[in-house]
């Protein structure tokens, strides 16, 4: 075997770039993903590396169509973000993005639940990192939550992968199922990181915190991991076409009313994966593909869109729709490529969401799932809606909001020219992407069966806005927070936290009173109860050790005798 | 000549060097004999662990009284794993305590600090390697009495109350361990811990068995700091001088959980301790609670080394459901959590130890920022607190993952659940740290020389013991299969 | 019965100077009489093997002409060393207690917590 | 001449061009539908118009729940920041 492992170049390379500065830096910032594509190229399927580790055979590396088309695709991802990236003057995200680019590409190609488990957690800590770099208050409190939450998902695979260990005695990361309780929890785990239902606050929360460039870092690899995944273990899972379509939809709502526009794109994001996921869960070769093609589009147009806003939040310092406006005048070139993003994940025929999803579409009806069909046909609209039209819309066009600033730096727009010429030539020639798909590819995007009703329902939708537009029906951009399912961590589970330790104080103080009332230094909050100054931490007088020892001597001698 | 006496010289070489450490007086001197007597007796260590390994038990009669009679030293695989461990550790933090020492203790008293070393090394070395009930609570005491004086050195007054605690609580516990073996010689009348284990099923079931058990188990939970006996240990390791900290925190604990190992299995057995007493049960729920409680503390505590402190109460929590699971896994993971919490905290209190050699205090408020300026001491301490929380790559890893098995191999699924959540709090707390150190921002730096990286002397014994995290933790067969021999020569009857 | 207590008297005093020691460690904030009332408690247990070593009859273990029966010898070699190791704990800890001293300006554990309570 | 440049959209006529060529575009696309068959796999497809109508209708749906669903979830920016 000649070649490295995938993610070697990306780790390796992250050691190197704080030692070196300047125009060296940015060279070698380009040179690795590119080098390490080159070695990508150079595997062959088959190319697996095993070791063998506490008696258990690990597959460190695994290399078969699906992991393949997730390595080139990271790459690609890579090279963008990375384009995208070289103006910024920050050690720390130009580390963490690599890292995080490495462990994405270390996770798809990991072929046991050890090697997945590392990558899986190197993810969360890298990629929490380009969230902390911004550096604010907010988005250190976010950046923590969703680290949080990152690691709970993998501690919960690692708990789902000892428990398939004691079932089925292997390590091995191929297909799953539900039906055991280890392979329930790791689905939970992959779920988290999909942006489940009710798991997906962490999405939302965070991603709109980090830091311009990071957002394209990270809109490009966690929830296509997790996608990776779950068409790896759980194809054909009959929960995930409803979990799917639930994903499709209910993020649109919000998304009409959340202001802050990369937020927006959060939620869409939620929605395309829930398009992904509904073609897992159908799990036929024509919907398994088209879920993996997706993916590969979703990267390319969200990357594209995510990288449009965050070049007007670069410019401009803002990022709320109530607060742009007119900007076309000053970024033209970003507004069109913005708008290549738009009809992309709009999925206008000739662009490339178009030759992905109707696939998607297309064998959930041969399946004959017509109920979900026109929850998808919903979101398909609705989609178009709030990120087709209203990402473009409020951000380059509305109102003018008198913003004078000009492009982007020229690497920002080469990075989103980039995508934006990936958008369109898999729109118009997607056979070198169907080439490239695990199974078999036989279907024809272009029919004028298919363009007539894709059309039909964009046209119409974008109809519908502009009615509601001009007649005043449509709801404004408000400066607000719009609660979701994080509101029960952030603000029922600490409140009744609060209110539990405030109810038990007199209780607690009733009871010490007798011993030391005095010295009970009885708080309202965790830190109070467990903090240095708590009951329990705070320096215990050695009397009370003493007591405490003759008590519990007490209470084994009883125990030994009863 | 000399290898046949190997189990003697483990203990009498520091001996006989302790108080030539005082003659020499000389800081440099007296540093210099403790390092090449702690090397030595990393030598011992090895050179007996390889012949345990190859050829069984041996059996050394102290000055040639045979055994039940006279003192025997015994050595077989779960004592020459502990002797390696704590001789290890010492060898390494004594090279990192040269510098570390010079600055946080006066240089009249620095060859009385060694002397201390000497004999608390004596100590721990003794307990280990002793065959004779008896003769391990005379080098507890040696132990607990020289560890006394070292904390009491700490540069802080707080220092001398944290002594004086532990020096009542380590008394009754260690006079409660007196009392248990006392109340055994009594009913067996050997002292002998092989003998004892021959005599002791005849008498089992006697309340005097009863109570020395009892006995027994409050004062081992004591000396190891089993919640909710634990109130001595933040202080003690907050406070004592930063190297100190480091050879307590990896060994002094470790040698009390090889007490409790040898109590419950060697001496009363593990039917008895387990099946009759139910002794299981307690433990483990005990264990879990200490694992739940040090680790929610931990994450409150604004001083890096008493978060340490309390993280060692939950670590140790981790060794005794362990080894309460009473199975051949669950006593690997603990065994083998022996060794690797050794690593960890030995890494982490010496990473630890360099921040406090540039900083008024290890707090979280004054390691502001501190990435910047400390890179290899801050990296040092990531991959450490990495392997506390249990990533893989790590020796942590390995620790958690059998113990998961262990407790799964028994289906006790909330078990396995509580070793996983206190493991995110793990990471809660460490991150506070690194949070801290990267991404705050320093506050008014006084003075510029104050904020360097520590010397060499102290950064390369700490990356040692820090690359010995991530080495056994990627090829981990070494202790893996000592472990494993232990847990099973435990588990099996005596011969 | 009471023959069955009183015969055991040894014991009851091994367990009420252990109680008594435990106490006074307990309930007095005064290091020194926590010193103290650790010795109390220490001498409890040497009490315990002293009195363990008593064989019914027998003599001091001195070998001598017709003397059968003697008491056993190696619970007092035993708690020789843990007289010595006793020794040493007191001095250690009233050793502490003059630095503690010397710190604080008292003896008094609660005051010493007040101090330490006051600077942080 | 200190006039700002003017742009596309700032002449309200070309705004009204662009939505007239946008409604014609509509009306095409519904005209076609009654001349061009499709091969459709679903009998709702058949429906002239159901594309069009159901996007339609989806999205104006869409917008009306959205503004109820903000009476019920939408709160202050600071809501929990001050929690």
């Amino acid at each position: 075997m000649d070649s490295l492992p995938p993610y070697a170049i990306f780790l390796i390379g992250a050691l190197f770039i704080p030692a070196i500065g300047g125009r060296l830096r940015r060279v070698a910032l380009l040179l690795i993903p590119l080098l390490s594509g080159a070695n990508v190229i150079n595997l062959e399927q088959g190319d697996d590396w095993q070791l063998l580790f506490l008696d258990y055979e690990l597959i460190p590396v695994r290399v078969d169509e699906l992991s393949l088309l997730f390595g080139y695709l990271f790459h690609l991802a890579a090279l963008i973000a990375v384009i995208f990236s070289l103006h910024v003057r920050d050690t720390t995200q130009h580390v963490a993005g690599l890292v995080y680019a490495g462990s994405a590409l270390g996770a798809v190609f990991a072929g046991d639940f050890i090697t997945l488990f590392i990558f899986w957690e190197l993810m969360a800590v890298s990629s929490a990192f380009l969230i902390l770099s911004r550096r604010t208050d907010r988005a250190t409190a976010a950046g923590l939550r969703y680290l949080l939450i990152q690691v709970l998902s993998g501690v919960m695979l690692l708990a789902g992968a000892v428990m398939r260990v004691q079932e089925t005695g292997t390590l091995a990361f191929e297909f799953i199922g539900i039906g055991s309780s280890g392979g329930l929890l790791i689905f939970l785990a992959f779920g988290i990181k999909c942006a489940f239902p009710l798991a997906h606050n962490w999405l939302t929360d965070a991603y709109p915190e980090a830091t311009p460039t990071g957002a394209v870092f990270l809109s490009a690899f966690t929830t296509k991991v997790a996608v990776y995944a779950l068409a790896r273990g759980f194809p054909g899972t009959e929960a995930l076409i409803y979990i799917g379509a639930v994903m499709t939809c209910f993020p649109i709502f919000y998304a009409v009313i959340e202001n802050d526009l990369r937020r927006v794109l959060a939620y869409s994001m939620i929605n395309q994966i829930g398009f992904m996921v509904c073609g897992i869960g159908i799990g036929t070769a024509l919907a398994v593909n088209g879920a993996v093609a997706h993916a590969f589009n979703d990267v390319l147009f969200k990357g594209l869109l995510m990288m449009s806003m965050g070049a007007v939040l670069h410019m401009t310092g803002r990022i709320n729709g109530s607060e742009l406006g007119g900007l076309y005048k000053s970024m033209p070139m970003t507004a069109g490529l913005c708008i290549v993003g738009a009809a992309s994940i709009s999925a206008f025929p000739l662009f490339s969401g178009f030759v992905s999803k109707s696939m998607i579409m297309v064998a959930v009806l041969q399946e004959g799932h017509p109920g979900v069909w026109l929850a998808l046909l919903f979101a398909s609209a609705g989609v178009f809606h709030h990120a087709g039209i209203k990402i473009p819309f409020f951000a380059f066009f509305a109102h003018d909001a008198g913003l004078r600033t000009s492009e982007p730096p020229n690497n920002m727009l080469l990075a989103m020219w980039i995508a934006g010429a990936l958008c369109v030539f898999i729109g118009i020639y997607p056979w070198m992407l169907y080439e490239l798909l695990p199974f078999e590819v036989v279907y024809t995007p272009y029919d004028a069966t298919h363009v007539i009703a894709q059309l039909q329902l964009l046209f119409f939708s974008a109809l519908a806005f502009t009615w509601l537009k001009l007649t005043n029906l449509y709801p404004p951009e408000l400066r607000s927070v719009n609660l979701d399912a994080e509101w029960i961590y952030r603000k029922v589970l600490p409140d009744a936290v609060r209110g539990i330790s405030r109810a038990s104080v007199p209780l607690a103080s009733a009871l010490s009173d007798g011993v030391r009332g005095q010295m009970l230094v009885l708080g309202q909050t965790m830190y109070r109860h467990f903090g240095p100054q708590s009951t329990l931490v705070r320096t215990w007088l050695s009397a009370r050790m003493v007591l405490w020892v003759a008590g519990l001597l007490g209470f084994y001698l009883f125990f030994y005798y009863s | 000549m000399i290898g046949a006496h190997l189990p003697a010289l483990q203990v009498v070489v520091p001996l006989i060097a302790a108080p030539v450490c005082v003659l020499l007086r000389r800081p440099r001197l007296a540093w210099g004999l403790a390092t090449l007597i702690n090397w030595i007796c990393f030598g011992v260590a090895t050179a007996l662990l390889a012949r345990v390994l190859t050829e069984g038990s041996i059996s050394y009669p102290l000055g040639g009284w045979a055994a039940p009679w006279g003192i025997e030293y015994r050595v077989d695989v779960v004592n020459a794993f502990v002797l390696v461990i704590v001789a290890g550790v010492s060898a390494l933090v004594v090279l990192f305590a040269r510098a570390s020492v010079e600055k946080e203790i006066p240089a009249e008293r620095i060859y009385l600090f060694y002397t201390l070393w000497l004999l608390c090394v004596t100590g721990l070395l003794g307990m280990a390697v002793t065959g004779d009930a008896f003769n391990l609570f005379v080098f507890l005491e040696i132990s607990s009495l020289s560890s006394y004086a070292l904390i009491s050195l700490g540069p802080e007054r707080r220092a001398l109350t944290a002594a004086y605690r532990y020096l009542v609580m380590g008394t009754i516990g260690a006079t409660f361990i007196l009392i248990g073996i006392g109340l055994l010689y009594m009913m067996t009348g050997t002292l002998n811990m092989m003998d004892l284990a021959r005599h002791l099923p005849a008498v089992a079931g006697t309340r005097t068995v009863i109570v020395a058990f009892g006995f027994l188990t409050v004062g081992i939970s004591l000396k190891i700091a089993l919640f909710p006996l634990h109130s001595w240990l933040p202080n003690a390791y907050t406070y004592a001088p930063s190297a100190v900290s480091a050879l307590l925190a990896a060994t002094a604990t470790k040698v009390g959980v090889y007490m409790l190992l040898r109590f419950f299995f060697t001496i009363v057995g593990p039917y008895f301790s387990f099946e009759v007493m139910a002794e299981g049960g307690l433990l483990i729920a005990i264990a879990l609670l200490a694992t739940v409680f040090g680790s929610v503390v931990a994450i409150f505590q604004d001083n890096i080394k008493s978060m340490l402190a309390y993280s060692s109460i939950a670590q140790i929590g981790y060794m005794v459901l362990g080894i309460s699971l009473v199975s051949v896994t669950g006593l690997t993971a603990g065994i083998v959590h022996l060794f690797n919490h050794a690593l960890i905290k030995a890494g982490l209190f010496m990473a630890v130890g360099c921040l406090a050699f540039r900083l008024r205090a290890v707090t979280l408020q004054e390691i502001a920022g501190i990435g910047r300026y400390m890179p290899w001491t801050m990296a040092a301490f990531v991959v450490g607190g990495l392997s506390l929380i249990g990533v893989p790559l790590t020796v942590g890893f390995i620790s958690k993952w059998y113990l998961v098995l262990g407790a799964l191999e028994r289906s006790w699924w909330p078990v396995a659940g509580i070793i996983l959540f206190t493991s995110l709090l793990a990471v809660v707390y460490i991150w506070r740290v690194v949070e801290a150190a990267y991404f705050r921002t320093a506050p008014n730096r006084g003075h510029p020389t104050r904020f360097q990286e520590a010397p060499w002397s102290m950064l390369v014994p700490t990356w040692v013991v820090i690359l010995a995290n991530v080495y056994f933790g990627i090829s981990p067969s070494f202790p893996i299969d000592i472990a494993q021999r232990a847990a099973q020569a435990l588990l099996s009857p005596l011969p | 019965m009471p023959a069955e207590i009183l015969g055991l008297y040894n014991y009851w005093i091994v367990i009420v100077l252990m109680m008594a020691g435990l106490y006074v460690v307990i309930a007095s904030h005064n290091l020194v009489k926590k010193i103290v009332g650790l010795n109390i408690f220490q001498t409890s247990v040497f009490i315990l093997y002293i009195s363990m070593g008593e064989v019914e009859g027998g003599t001091a273990p001195i070998l001598a002409e017709g003397i059968p029966r003697y008491a056993n010898p190696l619970p007092h070699v035993l708690i020789l060393t843990a007289i010595v190791v006793g020794v040493a704990t007191t001095a250690l800890g009233l050793a502490l207690v003059v630095r503690i001293h010397q710190a604080y300006n008292s003896v008094e554990e609660d005051e010493i917590e007040k101090a330490e309570d006051s600077q942080p | 001449m200190n006039q700002p440049p003017q742009h596309f959209f700032d002449k309200p006529e070309n705004t009204t061009k662009v939505l007239w060529i946008f409604h014609v575009l509509c009306v095409g696309l519904l005209v076609i539908d009654v001349f061009y068959h499709r091969h459709t796999m679903h009998a709702w497809e058949d429906l002239w118009g159901f594309y069009a109508f159901y996007g339609f209708v989806a999205c104006v749906m869409l917008v009306l729940v959205a503004k109820q669903l903000r009476k019920l979830v939408m709160v202050g920016e600071r809501y929990y920041s001050d929690g």
